[in-house]
């Protein structure tokens, strides 16, 4: 039902009615819609939403791939992990081949792996703890890459104490409020007309986390599920609520997502984690955007277990701008090296390494972004 | 990010502290972590990376189905 | 900068696949020593090569599995390098004769493994009445290969040139069965996920009784044929689309993913297309026969869909690309990408 | 008691080898499928194998190569892959005509030394005008294949009956060159001895030039052609003797080894007559030509020796056997032995 | 020179005549040369000597195989070693294939391997030096099997002080006077007429130790070389000494061989090991006929550091007479299992498996053995 | 058993305590461990798996090559 062709035809023809009568009402050539979140906009290349959209409604893509935004050199140390004996490293297979910040080869765990570093990818972190419990005589890191709906993976076994001594977790975990207030304190220069929020995100930290974007900025925005019409359908939301004049926080994802979020993880997260400044790739220090171990669980801190400062570096490449592709500033288009120096083929930033990255969707999909018509 | 799909739980395990949940998730059957507070066989979820992080309920996913209906006409 | 040093994505079927084998081994050949005279090899790149002997022609294919596990559920390596390297034989529309094995080994390997691993190649050759004529057998000491890899090479002969893939506007693409059956079976049993999806199967099987006769009766009107393994439908789509510049449009919901498969494949986040089916073939036909051609494959015990046609390119960036009409309607570019990996975004 | 799992002894072209073959592979196989019909196989288990079509023969050959080191003083992994299974179809009497390489590599394996490899593959098959049709290339991670292995498979034709190995009373036993130039090497590679010997060298090359020509004309006299591989001159002598029931008589001192590897086996106390060839035949010629063979030869640069004579055996217990008479006048028996390793005593 | 096939004719020939005329004189039907050593069997089966010889003159092999006479358990030992993390088990190629005494897999190192357990064959002592030096972390064992002659390689390195503390050396070493005793002594229903002296064992201990052979037992002894012409010429001497009736050592070998031996290798050897009474497989115990390490070197020693004992256990294969074959007591024909149980293919009994087992040359070469003739 | 190949001394290397020798064996040069007291480069040598174990005297091997000849005859 979520997939419904027809219902999707309809719903298309009404956000071309509706958008229209906004531009007519006020003037304007366009509207931006920025999907802060890396799986909307997966949803939306994979069913080829855009090419559903009218010409003058812009879906952005938001700061919401964790490939493109984990700082370069968490990669850099747990590169150098991998090639430790008796040491492994362990990923999801969204990390795996994220280039770290340094310009030499071995760039990713991928290409650590392939020059002999020992890596795993693994489905969840519960495969994690069964590897470190089958090789007990070695050292485990995990890189613990993601948003708050990722963070109870590891902080429901720390709490409940079933984590072995020998896994030792890198938390590169981002929060989404802080950079979305960050994105809309520092950079008003982009005009958003709507906010796609992330479902999953809010089905831990609740619908409510977003108020504040509607009532202190004036966006409208929908908590959205990931089901092709649910994105659909949250985009018709928000040009309703434009239409009406009435920006508010809506929730369309209301089977799974509530106000207050899931508590019960919350506790969790709260208890095993500590919220700090933190770096993101590309754009900078954010206040109280990252998640460090609480003293309680230091000791499964790889980090701070290894003595590692978290000395923010500089990982931009030079040329490449990310950074503002990330923010929904630029598009992939308007930087000098797209598929040029940076194809999918051979990526260059880091924003054309994974599936979810703007650029590398950009560069995939080309023809219908543009709007080239079949027949 | 964040995949999540939505599965049925079929078991619950607890473990002294950590709680476990036997999930079909269409054919598939696994066992993920659970970080729900409340939760019993029977219950649909939605499973991020392994970890049941949250319900999902019935009469709103109806709710959704009858709005899409409504609003296009289907 | 590139990379110096070889990855598993240069094996994965994909791009990396195609530049390597085109700067490691084509561009080293001078271009007369592609094929024989008459014949068509690395010129083609296509499911086989042949050498044209008087009248007839004969066909060659060869492929090595290294595939882990070696035993998994729908098969094993033995009957799967049969089936492969048959099944590539008759994309080119020749039938199979002769089959050779090279064997390699790991030493400790249990024997009686080996016993059933044999047993189901030849199970397969003798079922489709295919002589092993020869081949070899190497021992590697311990750690110095994992398990048992095999590389087959099958000899066929055809009366009439082979089929080598040239897609024509017009031309229909059919699928002959459900898709990433064996891709999903291995990357369940690589995730130790086997008992979580007891549905899946590899599809292994040779379609010399299933699939050479519809290519033999329809022979001029394939234009190609091509059997989905490493890389997937995606890869083969666009390695057709990108070798003739025209444009391919498929319709999602209409390329038959089993159920199973496709929630299995969903919760991990993993495109069936990008998955290998090692029992189904994709046929370029021409529009008139389509209907014929799927009719005739269904009689055979298959489960053909069309999925989709060939077109001119409409504009410059559509040329050599492979287009999808997605199941809400909406349009997105299908990639050549091999490469998969459970996700959690 | 037998053992339940593969040895390296199963690998290394004695008894053992022919053994698994014998109950793993030919024992598996109907005995209609040894061979198409017109054609020679398993029937015949020699150098290659071949299909009749029309009044032409099409010779196949493959061999897989797991040397290590894959690279060493002579040659690399990739001349020896189409040297060796070239010199198969030379061996049948057929001229090579095309070639098909699957290679499989480590994860990791630079691309240069892979480059390297390729290049001296392909230069090997350019210089004797053999077109390189297809093949696979797969990757393996790294861990589960020791650098590179390749299988290859040789096409080739020929217009008479291929030379399947039949030795009768009477012939004379011509050995082509000097022997065990690359078992010698790799094995002193193996050691870590290279440096300790660098007199030593792989004779891996073609024999299309030198001694293809030289069966061509002589093809009605002679009875068999074999290029001593694993296990060397002991392994081909003795399976000549034992499949026909005669007996062969070599004359120790009239086998062609080079002074430099003599001298180094003494050492180790390992045998030259078990040790591989790559670019050496041996042929079981009638009497009346021998002389003329051998000049032939030594006109295409060979350096080729007379070594010894087919007989009937002249008791029960001499059917099948190869006798040597020694550097001192003695009788021996020359056993198929085809493991080596250095001993003390 | 010394593989002249005219000289070996000539040779050969007064062979013929002066064992006619001894038998003539003395009424006997046969004589019995006994060769000590296994590089002596493998000169005299390699070079076809047996046949060189009248059908009078029997060449008898001696009890010189080391592969024959190892015991089981040291093997049994070092299987099990070799399946213990850490640990690799390092011989010569001589022993590699040797089974222990157990009746179970894996039977041999070689099975061990193949098996998963580390094992690895080197060409001489100093290459397991360097094994053990290159990786610290892991025990290495060698296998020191042999004679005299073997003992220097390592008894040299130990009083040098050259050697890891990672690397432990089983002692399997025998001595061959003892052994030559013990068959002269308990054995007296085996005739023998003459005994070629293993040339380089002789090389070590000297010529002299032989003496007491001719001078208490009254049978000439010969050490001897091991090119084929030193054999044949050592047979030679053996008949002309019976012919004078003047039963003597003898040394064929003078360019390598002197009365006193090695002295300065002699010392080394006594000073790092220490004589007692050993097992010979197949045989039973021997009075001084081992070595063991010295107290100063027995932390070097695998068998005292790892708390075995060295009980002997019988480790003869039911049905094998191997421990008769390798005295000279029986030929391999007599043995029931002989080419039946027990083939070159998929030996028994120790005597079958090293290409010096008197079984595995009598196997082999029964045809020419037999006396068959080719024309 | 022993196994030994002659060969002529062609260096000396003295590692305090254990003296190693270069020895020409035919066309293989190989670092051997000295049993020998006395040993000069040109002497030649009896190696045993490593070992140099006896020299080799020449005016024996001639006395005994010559002894050959004289009961051969040849
Ligand atoms: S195209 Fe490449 S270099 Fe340019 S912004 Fe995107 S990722 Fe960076
Ligand atoms: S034939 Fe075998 S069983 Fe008999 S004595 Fe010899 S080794 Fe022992
Ligand atoms: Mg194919
Ligand atoms: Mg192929
Ligand atoms: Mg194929
Ligand atoms: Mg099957
Ligand atoms: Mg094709
Ligand atoms: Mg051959
Ligand atoms: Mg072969
Ligand atoms: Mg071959
Ligand atoms: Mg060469
Ligand atoms: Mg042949």
């Amino acid at each position: 039902m979520y997939r419904s062709r027809d219902i999707a035809v309809q719903l298309s023809e009404r956000i071309k009615e509706l958008s229209k009568k906004i531009l007519a009402e006020t003037g304007r050539d366009e509207l931006n819609i920025m999907n802060f979140c890396g799986t909307h906009e997966w949803t939306i290349t994979h069913y080829g939403l855009r090419s559903l959209m009218p010409p003058s409604v812009n879906l952005v893509a938001g700061p919401g791939c964790p490939v493109c935004i984990t700082p370069g050199y968490y990669i850099d140390i747990l590169i150098d992990a991998s090639f430790e004996r008796n040491t492994i490293v362990i990923t999801y297979g969204d990390a795996f081949k994220l280039p770290g910040s340094r310009n030499k080869h071995p760039r990713s765990l991928f290409h650590a792996k392939a020059n002999g570093g020992n890596v795993k990818v693994v489905y969840s972190f519960q495969d994690a703890v069964k590897e470190a419990v089958r090789e007990p005589g070695k050292k485990h890191v995990f890189l613990a890459v993601g948003f708050e709906t990722t963070m109870p993976a590891t902080a429901i076994p720390l709490v409940s104490g079933k984590i072995p001594r020998n896994l030792y977790i890198l938390s590169a975990y981002r929060l989404t409020p802080p950079i979305m207030r960050f994105l809309l304190e520092k950079h008003p220069e982009i005009r958003l007309d709507g906010i796609i929020a992330p479902g999953h995100v809010s089905a831990v930290i609740g619908a409510n986390s977003w108020r504040f974007v509607a009532e202190e900025y004036g966006i409208p925005i929908v908590v959205s599920g990931f089901e092709p019409l649910d994105v659909v359908l949250s985009i018709y939301m928000i040009l309703k609520s434009i239409e009406e004049g009435r920006p508010r926080l809506m929730n369309e994802y209301t089977r799974v997502v509530n106000p207050d979020g899931n508590t019960y993880a919350l506790k969790a997260i709260s208890e095993a984690y500590t919220v700090k400044d933190s770096y993101w790739r590309g754009i900078g220090s954010v206040p109280l955007s990252g998640a460090v171990h609480s003293p309680r669980y230091s000791n499964y801190d790889y980090l701070e277990s290894m003595g590692f400062k978290e000395t923010i570096t500089d990982d931009k490449h030079p040329g490449c701008i990310c950074d503002k592709v990330v923010l929904g500033l630029a598009k992939p288009t308007q930087c000098p090296l797209f598929m040029k120096a940076c194809t999918p083929n051979n990526p260059y930033g880091p924003c054309m390494v994974s599936s979810e990255g703007t650029c590398r969707i950009w560069a995939e999909n080309m023809p219908v972004l543009h709007g080239a018509v079949l027949k | 990010m964040c995949l999540g799909v939505p599965g049925e739980v079929v078991g619950i395990e607890d473990n002294n502290e950590l709680k476990t949940l036997r999930v079909k998730i269409g054919g598939v059957i696994r066992d993920v972590i659970s970080a729900l507070d409340k939760v019993e066989v029977g219950d649909y979820v939605i499973v991020h990376a392994g970890v049941a992080i949250s319900k999902i309920s019935r009469e709103e996913a109806e709710e959704t189905l009858r709005l899409l209906a409504e609003i296009s006409g289907v | 900068m590139e990379d110096k040093i070889i990855t598993t994505l240069h094996g994965a079927g994909g791009i990396e696949s195609w530049d390597i084998i085109e700067k490691l081994i084509r561009g080293r050949v001078p271009r007369d020593l592609w094929s024989t005279p008459g014949g068509a090899g690395l010129d083609v790149l296509d499911d086989g090569s042949y050498i044209k002997i008087g009248e007839s022609y004969i066909v060659f294919a060869s492929d090595t599995y290294t595939v882990k596990p070696l035993f998994f559920p729908g098969g094993n390596i033995g009957e799967l390098v049969a089936s492969g390297v048959l099944n590539d034989l008759v994309m080119m529309g020749a039938r199979p004769v002769a089959f050779m094995d090279n064997i390699v080994v790991e030493e400790g390997f249990a024997i009686r493994e080996l016993e059933d691993i044999v047993d189901s190649m030849v199970r397969t050759l003798v079922e489709n009445n295919v002589a092993l004529i020869g081949g070899d057998f190497k021992v590697m000491p311990r750690g110095s290969v994992d398990g048992v890899v095999i590389s087959g090479f099958a000899i066929g002969v055809s009366g009439k040139p082979p089929v080598v893939d040239a897609i024509k506007p017009g031309d229909k693409i059919i699928v002959t069965n459900y898709i990433a059956e064996h891709g999903s079976t291995i990357l369940a049993a690589q995730l130790d996920m086997l008992n979580d999806a007891p549905g899946l199967k590899s599809d292994a099987k040779p379609l010399v009784k299933t699939v050479l006769p519809v290519i033999e009766e329809y022979r001029d009107y394939i234009n190609a044929a091509r059997d989905p393994t490493r890389g997937g439908l995606a890869a083969i789509l666009n390695e057709w689309s990108r070798s003739s510049g025209l444009t391919i449009i498929i319709d999602k919901g209409k390329i038959p993913v089993r159920k199973e498969v496709a929630e299995f494949l969903e919760m991990l986040g993993v495109d069936p297309l990008t998955l290998a089916s090692e029992g189904v073939a994709v046929l370029s036909v021409r529009s008139e026969v389509a209907d014929k051609v799927v009719e005739a494959l269904r009689r055979n015990g298959e489960n053909p869909y069309i999925i989709g046609e060939v077109v001119e390119p409409k504009s410059r960036e559509l040329r050599g690309r492979v287009v999808a009409l997605t199941e809400v309607g909406g349009l997105t570019i299908i990639p050549p990408q091999a490469y998969n990996l459970p996700r959690i975004c």
